[in-house]
């Protein structure tokens, strides 16, 4: 069996709390696992960082052999800030630099000290921003460029004394254009660079949540997030989101591959709620569903991104006995189809005739893991679990 | 008042057009509210006068004149509502409007569609005369008046260095495009330019980099409410020894509430005391009626709907005879004569006139000693 | 679904019915005021294209976009740039503009839309203010302050357009294609990125949508349709002032979606419809002093509404219902179909 | 002109620019005040807030022109208004919709600033009014500092020191009273405030009562110092102060001092430097910027929202 | 001493409580246990008046007080230590503390009961200057229950106090509620997941699940109770 899910080291703070500390497990494919941990023993963080809602503090998270969470060592960290300072500087110095070269005597004005300024107090944030390995940063030096190519177009041809109505100005800077058209390339370069696979390989810039799903994780959340006020097929339709291709011109005139493919969904969606049973409700809003019926299209709304691990959040939290015992069931059908299932439940007895292994966290680190056996039977985790002093029953 | 209407939408609409019986309609489009409302006072003040003058000779033909009042807040969207509301309502033969150049550059495509003439008496804006063939106006042009102030500068005042403060605005600024071409070739200094917008009221930064010119003036071609207190702001920060100066967008009693407008002085198209005899009576009348004297405004929109009663009273209510009867008083000789002066127009429709200089004098509008003869 | 009610006409009907009944307008007689009456309509018609467009950000995404008259401005000034510079077809203007709208929209769509509700809603105001600031100040490019006059009308097969039921039926086109485009656009995959987006950010993200991208075709697609308005507008009243793209106007669209529905197409070309004629009944009937507070309506207008039916007339929900009867309809007929041969 | 007197002209001029910027700085940071409580507290722009200034300012007109109250009792009945009005807005337009999503709550509030501004344009009309200077004390007119070129008036000392007075106090009552330790406990969780037996909705009103106040207290300021009154000065000074608000942190005190004076000393260097035509869109540019790269302001804390 | 009555109650969509009906004595600890997502919270939400309740009644002392401002109940004496602490972390310690106190006019008074708190709980005496979110966990619990402590109550609601706590540390608050009960005499109501500590510190228990109450005995019979063993008990 392949590793489909391998976490390591992984620890996550929330402000000098830390809600993780040196998680390290991993899932095969076909399997049930499940995660188990008193309440707020960090399972929810665990879950949001896998999905990519949450960027770890430290440690790795690997998808398949894709990395969702890179760890940046502290050699490259110290490359990017190196890198980023350098290219602070020199936009520092160059910008006036370059302006003076079209707009003379502008070194030494106080309109280029001012703007330098603004700039600097900006630029200082895109420093910030490329140390945390934010893409957004990247952006910035993009806008940077251009921001230095508009102003050398607007004020180009322009005296800057205040009185532009007697002096001679053109519209456009025809001194300005040349420089602005020599930097075009190299910025158009420079950029593109950022933004290729080798240049994102080396920064390692973190995912989100929505590429994650595209890579085949989906998950369901602990406290109902539904889209309430759409119908129940849609929200079904919206979880097959990524599985479809159509874009705004397709939509607009209705070609017939999509129209194959919404119809291809729709058939899908239809099949994923009987799966659930929920086929006769498909129509309605999903508000008017009742609370079991939520999870269950929860459940739908998840797999139809054809997920290849599934990640489930307490799907029990709320349900009567019968209930969870069809949604015990409903989870072995699922692991049948060849999705691998990770479960969070706090519930021992649900996992105990689920799960092929158990991770048990609690207090933000992994106590123990194991068969549900195993389990059962650790002294660590009945401590945790159920206080001190008790035994729980073999 | 219009109260009868409030029922069905249909029937408002329909009847909205219609239902001013038998008098001649001369509609009057001004911002009588908002924030040139007390310009617009001028030219309602002015319009009545003349309707219940003509009124109470015997109206036109036989038939009654109803001036209909139509608000436009000086906005150009209400402006081109107003102007399609009166271009469809057939009793309407000619228009008196806009104030605001804006307005009326909004209102002219609909008026030189519905081929009705109309009468501005206040818009100076320069690109309006050429916009279309049935638009005229009794009121000289910015152009005019911008250099009509640089020399009044120059050869009454020998200013040398003046520094504009002007709104970024239609007006102001054609206002100081003239103005500084004319005092280019007069020679006067021009030491900066600087902006304001309608709803600034601090001019304190502008205002010190100019104190620190040290001009001999700051002219500002602006509205009165923006005016007074940059007058104030100015004294305020110590600019002591510099005149004020500006346009008739300045000529308002607002300013003489303000004791630092001491010796500001400005254009304006009428003066009463300056304005012939055929003005004493309207000024009487006028007293009479509002209790003040007459603006330039009030003079130039009773002489506006006089224009346009005498139209009426030539041709008969056809807009297009009505429009080739004004287009057709184009020398001086056939000019209308009006309280504020001769009126007739050129081919575009703009008409040449006196401006004439009034100062602030112990706190009231006096005119000033030299007058400048074109 | 139980609220349902069944309406008397099948539902694909009832669209183009009212369209027949507005191509007839221009034939009621309606005496002298009839031109009155029809541009009165014209502008109730924009409005309608506008709120529709300016309904895809916080009727479909759930952002509160106030900047929406930018766009709006920047498609007019667009549109009467071109006409007056490069003499243009009103029928190469439209696209180009709608192409400039989309332009703006994700240069200021791209770094502002992953804020959060009330920034983003402050910093599209503040663009809004900026574009009105740039069109009053760069007198080379926009004349400023002296507006654009001489505008041409838009021509039709060598035909210039003047009268007042031509740029009707002119502007019931227009209508016509962006119904067509914001009906077909929320029955996709598209639209639904959109709903999911507005019902719950992160649930979206988790499902694969990327919020950024589809945030910004939105916004897109939004600026494109409030500047093809504006190019209309342009067209129309053949003279365009900075004045006339303040901050007021945004609030009035604002007001005619929150009216209608947030979220609702009919909704808001409901509340187009009865707000915008409002206006020139409240010129009629109330004294001039009062009428220019108008707006004091429109802001009551927005409070009453959220505070007693913060849905508006015609709710989300509603809209939702009608999109899960269409694709009961579509299941009924395929299933129909499989059984059929 | 030699050159050493150039740069006396020069540096003069700067320094009259900065006491221009400082005082207009001041004033945005009074308005910014009654943004940053309200934010802190219950996560609104309040964009009535702009009206409540502007309101104060009429009010404060009314009363010495109308009413003939001296200029003082008129002062301090304005900001008592100017309070219970606070206090009124948030009961009639807030308080219903406080479980609502934060979009409906945003949408009345510009639908309230709409109403109010239009209100105040029904009552006094679209001139701007202006306090007649006999009704007002003589000091306020005369310069209390010329040096050289430099002009400082005692109005300006005035607004100053009513600025920075009323910081420290607000300052001290938010950090060391005990209604100042239930609003911004109120501001991390309203929940668990009420579980303490904090009247919630009372201390909300209050700080709505203590912004008005402020706010009030900006505009009678304003329509002093400029000596203009006119119904839509709410609107470009409120956003103005939202924008220092947001500069210096929002839900910050010192923060909106700070940014009040930043934002005030870069309109005012920016309209006398680089450009007056794009002075407002210097306030705009700055705010968009800060939004952008820094939303938790100069000095705020940055907040996450929790999944 | 408190009496839920048919209470039904609205979790936003989700019918949290339906027909919840429980009985504090005076004097005793009560729990009430049950699986996540049972309506334990919002029961205890519903006593403290933040939820709305739908229909039933509540009554404490004898008078209905589930029309009652959440201020005027914490006035009567129920103060409730909710779940996840919910400490202020941009508050000093003490200040959180003098939060609780807020209903407490008398400077004197809340000075003293600061006093009473930190000799309860003299790690807090160490930290009163620090900002409460740099406390650890268990320290951040204490900090609650004397937070609600500092109001004096005579009902304590305790919601999961238990909660992402270290087994040791999870025993020392419970010594600490049997220690308020005890000294100060407080009657407490006691919401846990962990049934185990939860029973074996309580006199009465109640079981929830999906909203209504399965189960009630004395503390001692529902841990022997098979069916409570098997189902929450592991």
């Amino acid at each position: 069996m392949k590793t489909i899910l391998r976490v390591a080291r992984l620890s996550k703070s929330f402000g000098g709390i830390s809600a993780l500390q040196d998680i390290d497990m991993e899932a095969r494919e076909g399997q049930i696992v499940g995660i188990i941990g008193p309440n707020g023993a960090g399972k929810t963080t665990l879950f949001n960082c896998l999905s990519s809602l949450y960027h770890p503090s430290a440690g790795q998270i690997f998808f398949g052999d894709r990395p969702i969470a890179p760890e940046f060592s502290s050699k490259k960290k110290k490359l990017v800030a190196a890198c980023a300072l350098v290219f602070l500087f020199l936009s520092l110095l160059w910008t006036p630099i370059f302006w003076s070269l079209f707009v003379p005597g502008a070194l030494f004005k106080v309109e280029t000290v001012m703007l330098g300024l603004l700039l600097l107090g900006v630029r200082f944030f895109t420093f910030r921003g490329l140390r945390r390995f934010e893409i957004w940063a990247w952006g910035l030096i993009f806008l940077f460029l251009a921001a230095d190519i508009c102003l050398a177009l607007f004020l180009g041809g322009r005296p800057l004394s205040q009185d532009r109505f007697l002096g001679t100005s053109l519209p456009l800077g025809w001194v300005g254009t040349p420089w602005a058209l020599a930097a075009l390339p190299f910025s158009l370069f420079f950029g593109l660079q950022l933004c290729t696979a080798p240049a994102r390989r080396l920064f390692g810039f973190k995912i989100g949540p929505d590429a994650v799903t595209r890579l085949g994780m989906a998950r369901t959340f602990q406290n109902i997030r539904l889209f309430f006020h759409l119908s129940v097929l849609d929200n079904v339709k919206i979880g097959a989101h990524c599985t479809m291709r159509s874009g705004i011109w397709r939509s607009l005139f209705r070609t017939r591959r999509q129209r194959a493919e919404e119809e291809g969904a729709e058939q899908e969606a239809l099949n994923l709620l009987r799966f659930v049973g929920l086929e006769q409700r498909a129509l309605v809003l999903a508000d008017a569903l009742a609370y079991g019926e939520q999870r269950r299209l929860e459940i739908a709304r998840a797999l139809a991104s054809r997920p290849r691990l599934l990640l489930l959040d307490e799907p029990a939290a709320g349900m009567n006995p019968q209930e969870s015992a069809d949604l015990i069931r409903l989870i072995r059908r699922i692991r049948e189809k060849g999705v691998t299932v990770l479960i969070i439940e706090h519930d021992m007895k649900v996992m105990m005739n689920l799960a092929d292994i158990i991770y048990v966290l609690d207090y933000g680190r992994m106590i123990a893991q194991g068969t549900p056996e195993q389990i059962r039977t650790d002294p660590k985790v009945i401590e945790a679990y159920l206080g001190g002093g008790v035994h729980a029953p073999a | 008042m219009k109260k009868g209407y409030l029922g069905f939408f249909v029937s408002l609409f329909l009847l909205a057009g219609t239902a001013w019986g038998d008098a001649i309609k001369i509609p009057v489009a001004s911002p009588f509210t908002g924030q040139l409302a007390s310009f617009g006072e001028g030219v309602k003040n002015g319009a009545l006068l003349k309707g219940s003058e003509i009124n109470a000779s015997g109206g036109i033909r036989g038939r009654k004149v109803k001036i209909v009042l139509e608000d436009e807040l000086c906005d150009p969207k209400e402006a081109a509502t107003v102007a399609t509301k009166l271009a469809n309502d057939p009793a309407v033969s000619i228009v008196v409007g806009h104030l605001c150049s804006s307005a009326t550059l909004a209102a002219l495509p609909i008026y030189r569609a519905a081929k009705l003439p109309a009468i501005s008496p206040a818009s100076t804006n320069v690109s309006i005369g050429k916009m279309s063939p049935f638009y005229f106006r009794n009121v000289y042009k910015d152009d005019f008046q911008g250099l009509f102030l640089a020399k009044y500068a120059h050869f009454v005042k020998g200013y040398k260095k003046v520094a504009i403060f002007y709104e970024v605005n239609d007006y102001s600024m054609g206002l100081m495009l003239a103005f500084m071409k004319e005092a280019k070739k007069l020679g006067i200094k021009i030491l900066g330019t600087e902006a304001y917008t309608a709803d600034t009221t601090d001019f304190k930064p502008q205002l010190t980099k100019f104190k620190m010119m040290k001009p001999d003036a700051i002219f500002i071609p602006g509205y009165a409410p923006q005016g007074t207190l940059i007058v104030s702001q100015a004294v305020s920060l110590g600019i002591r020894n510099a005149g004020f100066f500006g346009a008739d967008g300045l000529d308002d009693d607002l300013m003489l509430k303000n004791p630092d407008a001491e010796g500001l002085f400005v254009t304006t198209p009428f003066l009463p005391d300056k304005a012939g005899p055929r003005a004493a009576g309207f000024i009487r009348a006028y007293r009479k009626a509002y209790g003040k004297d007459p603006n330039w405004f009030a003079a130039n929109s009773y002489d506006a709907v006089g224009l346009a009663a005498a139209a009426i009273t030539a041709v008969g209510q056809d807009r297009v005879k009505i429009r080739d009867y004004l287009a057709s008083i184009n020398t001086r000789e056939k000019a209308y004569e009006g309280v504020a002066g001769k009126t007739y127009f050129d081919k575009n429709g703009d008409c040449l006139k006196d401006a004439f200089v009034k100062e602030i004098r112990g706190g009231k509008w006096v005119s000033a000693q030299k007058q400048l003869r074109q | 679904m139980s609220r349902r009610t069944r309406p008397a006409l099948p539902p694909g009907l009832i669209m183009p019915l009212i369209f027949l009944l507005a191509l007839l307008l221009p034939w009621i007689p309606l005496g002298p005021s009839s031109n009155y009456v029809l541009r009165v309509l014209t502008t109730a018609v924009l409005y309608m294209i506008l709120a529709l467009g300016l309904n895809i950000v916080p009727g479909f995404t759930g952002l509160l976009d106030l900047g929406y008259v930018g766009f709006y401005g920047i498609g007019a000034y667009t549109s009467g740039l071109l006409a007056i510079h490069y003499d243009l077809s009103f029928w190469w203007i439209l696209p180009l503009a709608a192409l400039n709208g989309a332009l703006w929209g994700i240069l200021l769509g791209a770094p502002t839309l992953r804020l959060t509700g009330d920034y983003f809603a402050i910093v599209t105001f503040g663009f809004s203010e900026l574009v009105v600031l740039v069109i009053r100040n760069e007198l080379w490019l926009t004349r400023g302050p002296m507006g654009l006059p001489g505008i041409s009308p838009p021509s039709l097969l060598g035909h210039t357009l003047t009268k007042d039921w031509e740029f009707f039926y002119l502007v019931l086109f227009l209508l016509a294609v962006v119904l067509f485009v914001v009906t077909r656009l929320e029955d996709s995959r598209l639209g639904r990125a959109w709903f999911a987006i507005r019902g719950d950010e992160i649930a979206a993200q988790c499902c694969g949508i990327n919020l950024i991208r589809y945030k910004v075709t939105a916004f897109a697609i939004s600026a494109s349709i409030g500047a093809m308005g504006g190019a209309f507008y342009a067209k129309w009243f053949k003279f365009i002032h900075p004045d006339m793209f303040k901050f007021w106007e945004s609030i009035l669209i604002l007001c005619l979606i929150v009216f209608g529905g947030m979220g609702s197409i009919r909704g808001t070309m409901l509340g187009a419809l009865v707000l915008i004629p409002l206006t020139e009944i409240l010129r009629a009937v109330l004294p001039q002093e009062l009428f220019s507070a108008r707006y004091l309506i429109y802001g009551l207008t927005l409070v009453l509404m959220m505070r007693w039916r913060p849905a508006g007339l015609i709710p989300f929900e509603r809209a939702q219902e009608a999109l899960a009867r269409r694709a009961e309809a579509r299941i009924r007929s395929r299933r129909g179909g499989e059984q059929g041969p | 002109m030699g050159p050493l007197h150039e740069l006396l002209d020069q540096s003069s001029l700067f320094l009259q620019q900065l006491v221009n910027g400082i005082t207009l700085g001041g004033v945005y940071a009074l308005i910014a005040v009654g943004y940053t409580m309200v934010y802190g507290v219950i996560q609104l722009i309040n964009f009535a807030h702009g009206e409540i200034y502007m309101l104060g300012a009429f009010l404060a007109y009314t009363m010495v022109t109308v009413l003939h109250l001296p200029f003082f009792v008129a002062f301090i009945l304005t900001i008592l208004l100017c309070s219970c009005f606070g206090i009124l807005l948030d009961f009639i337009a807030y308080r219903p919709l406080r479980q609502a999503p934060r979009l409906a709550a945003l949408i009345t509030a510009i639908g309230m600033s709409i109403f109010l501004q239009n209100l105040a344009l029904m009552i006094w009309g679209s001139q701007i009014k202006s306090f007649p200077r006999e009704l007002l004390p003589a000091v306020f007119s005369r310069p209390a500092l010329v040096l050289g070129e430099i002009t400082v008036s005692w109005l300006q000392i005035f607004i100053l020191t009513i600025t920075v007075l009323f910081m420290a106090i607000l300052h001290f009552i938010i950090h060391r009273t005990q209604v100042g330790t239930a609003m911004r406990a109120i501001s991390h969780d309203k929940v668990t405030s009420a579980l303490m037996g904090i009247g919630v909705n009372r201390v909300i009103s209050f700080t709505f009562a203590v912004g008005s106040a402020m706010g009030g207290m900006a505009g009678i300021l304003v329509g002093l110092y400029y000596n203009a009154i006119f119904p839509t000065m709410g609107y470009i000074a409120g956003i103005k102060a939202f924008a220092a608000a947001v500069l210096g942190g929002i839900g910050n005190v010192p923060g909106a001092m700070l940014g009040g004076g930043v934002l005030g000393i870069a309109e005012v260097l920016g309209a006398g430097y680089i450009s007056s035509e794009y002075r407002d869109g210097i306030s705009y540019a700055v705010m968009i910027a800060v939004i952008l790269f820094k939303p938790s302001g100069l000095i705020g804390k940055p907040t996450g929202d929790k999944v | 001493m408190l009496r839920l009555e048919g209470v039904h109650a609205y979790y936003g969509r989700i019918h949290a409580l339906k027909g919840v009906s429980l009985e504090v004595r005076e004097g005793h600890i009560c729990c009430l246990i049950g699986a996540n997502g049972a309506g334990k919270s919002t029961t205890l939400m519903t006593i403290s008046g933040i939820t709305p309740i739908a229909s039933g009644t509540v009554t404490y002392q004898g008078q209905p007080i589930h029309r009652v401002s959440p201020e005027e109940i914490v006035r009567r004496g129920i103060v409730q230590v909710p779940e996840g602490r919910r400490i202020f972390p941009n508050l000093t310690v003490q200040e959180n503390l003098m939060l609780g106190a807020y209903l407490q006019r008398d400077k004197a008074e809340k000075l003293s009961a600061l006093e009473r708190s930190f000799s309860m709980f003299p790690i807090l005496r160490e930290r009163r200057r620090q900002p409460g979110g740099t406390l650890s966990g268990g320290e951040q619990q204490m900090l609650a229950i004397a937070r609600a402590l500092m109001g004096t109550p005579r009902l304590l609601l305790l919601d999961e106090p238990s909660l992402g706590l270290a087994p040791l540390i999870v025993e020392r608050i419970m010594g600490i509620i049997r220690q308020i009960r005890d000294e100060r005499g407080a009657t407490i109501l006691l919401v846990e997941q962990n049934a185990q500590a939860a029973l074996d510190l309580s006199d009465y228990g109640y079981v929830i699940e999906t909203g209504e109450v399965v189960q009630e005995d004395s503390a001692r019979r529902l841990l022997e109770d098979p069916r409570v063993r098997e189902a929450y008990l592991g």
